[in-house]
């Protein structure tokens, strides 16, 4: 699978409530219902010359106890024609989803090392219920 | 079976629309207005007020708002070729010496390029509003070509110039 | 006109709700409100290569029984400068606009070859009432 | 600071209601409480042969009466690897935010004459309370 991104829940402006939880890397779904659910991830690179990432893929995933394999709710996938000297390229996904009590929200990605996570308002995930 | 008084949502006499929250057809605001306040009954007149400056409406409509007027990207040299009137939007062009590059297929997005000069060349056809001056592939007389461009041919130059430029502007020094 | 997008509104991960209904490649408003109203396309390309796409647009248009014309009421239009071997581009446009019951939301693309309609997740159309 | 974009909030497309207002480029917050943000900048040049951009940027940012600094809420940055002839690029960014009463949202961009102002359905600014 492809690596999944971990996320600050509490510091800054992160902030989690309404019993909606956040534990090992994904948000906890609290009750069923239809939840707006949306992440952005910045890219940027290169990071070392020998890689050249050709695109970059962000992915909001779901995981539940009842079934083996995570279902992918959202995925942005951009090629990157990008110059050599420094590249930046945000990804925003947002749509809603049905969601059961219990269900775990992830965000995946194609190469970690290309996520920019200095900056809270570059990087971040999110979902409320409607 | 009761029968039904008023028609039934979305049949209106032509010129008039169904009001959801009036439950009841209203006559239609003309173009150049919209509707600010439904009819109490069919039989009256809807109230209707101008499309406030910097909208429109083209067509007669029971509609809440006018349409907000379009920009001409003047920054990027287009210019206006009709103002945006209460009933019609605004129609943008290029700038004089510049023609309408489209961006996309239905060229809503255009860019305002530059006319080709066609410098030391015949004209074969102006720069249109939507297509580059198209010149001629020979160079002008007195002109001699050096890579894709016409170079004019300068008696100072003539003895150290290219074997081109010497055909070409040599032979007329000799005649 | 610009050509519309089909969905499905039922298999997968698909669904419609409180009278929000889909027929002939649009939404259909229950009842007059506010909407956030989001969609993504993912665009894909070269298809064929006689045809070079210099951009790509996305538009959520609104049509009316009342008004002759629809009203654009979000665009998202990016210009391609990508290589010749593969390209891919995520446009996604979401916002609050106000409708009457009986309006009609539809998806129109710049050309539908370059649409990526292969997976649910890549390619979606959403509305929910404030 | 990044110049700061002005809206239109009452002709066409645009409306503000709930007590939410618009006044000197800011959303004024009404009453505290999570918001969902948002906001799509359509970027577009070359203006000037001179200038070249490398890069855009929208940021949508808070600024509080109760403290000096503006704090960046959301941000989206693109390189650009476009070619000459005119290029597009829209920028649309959202997600959940804390806020409290009399906050004032804005949006800031990096070079203002790069900002595609023409139609009202390319570039837009909003929020609404959960």
């Amino acid at each position: 699978h492809l690596p999944i991104l971990q996320w600050e829940d509490k510091r800054g402006l992160a902030f989690t409530k309404n019993n909606l939880s956040y534990s090992s890397s994904a948000l906890v779904i609290p009750i069923s219902g239809d939840y707006y659910v949306y992440a952005q991830v910045t890219f940027r690179g290169p990071v070392e010359s020998s890689h050249r990432a050709s695109s970059v893929t962000e992915i909001i995933t779901k995981v539940t106890d009842s079934y083996p394999e995570p279902t992918q709710l959202l995925t942005g996938t951009k090629t990157l024609s990008e110059h050599s000297n420094g590249w930046f390229q945000p990804i925003y996904l947002g749509a809603v989803v049905s969601l059961e009590v219990g269900d775990k929200l992830m965000v995946n990605v194609s190469d970690i090392r290309l996520v920019d996570y200095t900056k809270e308002h570059k990087t971040f995930f999110g979902a409320f219920l409607l | 079976l009761r029968l039904r008084r008023h028609p039934e949502r979305g049949r209106c006499p032509t010129g008039m629309n169904w009001i959801e929250a009036a439950q009841h057809c209203c006559p239609q605001c003309p173009a150049g207005k919209y509707l600010s306040k439904p009819c109490t009954s069919p039989e009256n007149g809807s109230e209707c007020l101008d499309c406030p400056a910097g909208t429109f409406r083209t067509q007669p409509n029971t509609l809440r708002e006018c349409q907000a007027c379009y920009e001409c990207d003047q920054q990027a040299f287009q210019s206006v070729l009709s103002n945006c009137s209460a009933t019609s939007n605004v129609v943008c062009g290029c700038e004089p010496g510049r023609f309408r590059a489209c961006i996309n297929p239905q060229c809503s997005e255009f860019s305002c390029q530059k006319c080709k000069p066609c410098t030391g060349r015949l004209i074969q056809r102006p720069c249109l509003e939507d297509q580059d001056t198209l010149c001629d592939s020979n160079c002008k007389p007195d002109f001699y070509r050096e890579g894709d461009e016409c170079r004019p041919c300068h008696k100072s130059t003539l003895d150290t110039c290219g074997k081109e430029c010497q055909q070409v502007c040599g032979k007329k020094n000799n005649q």
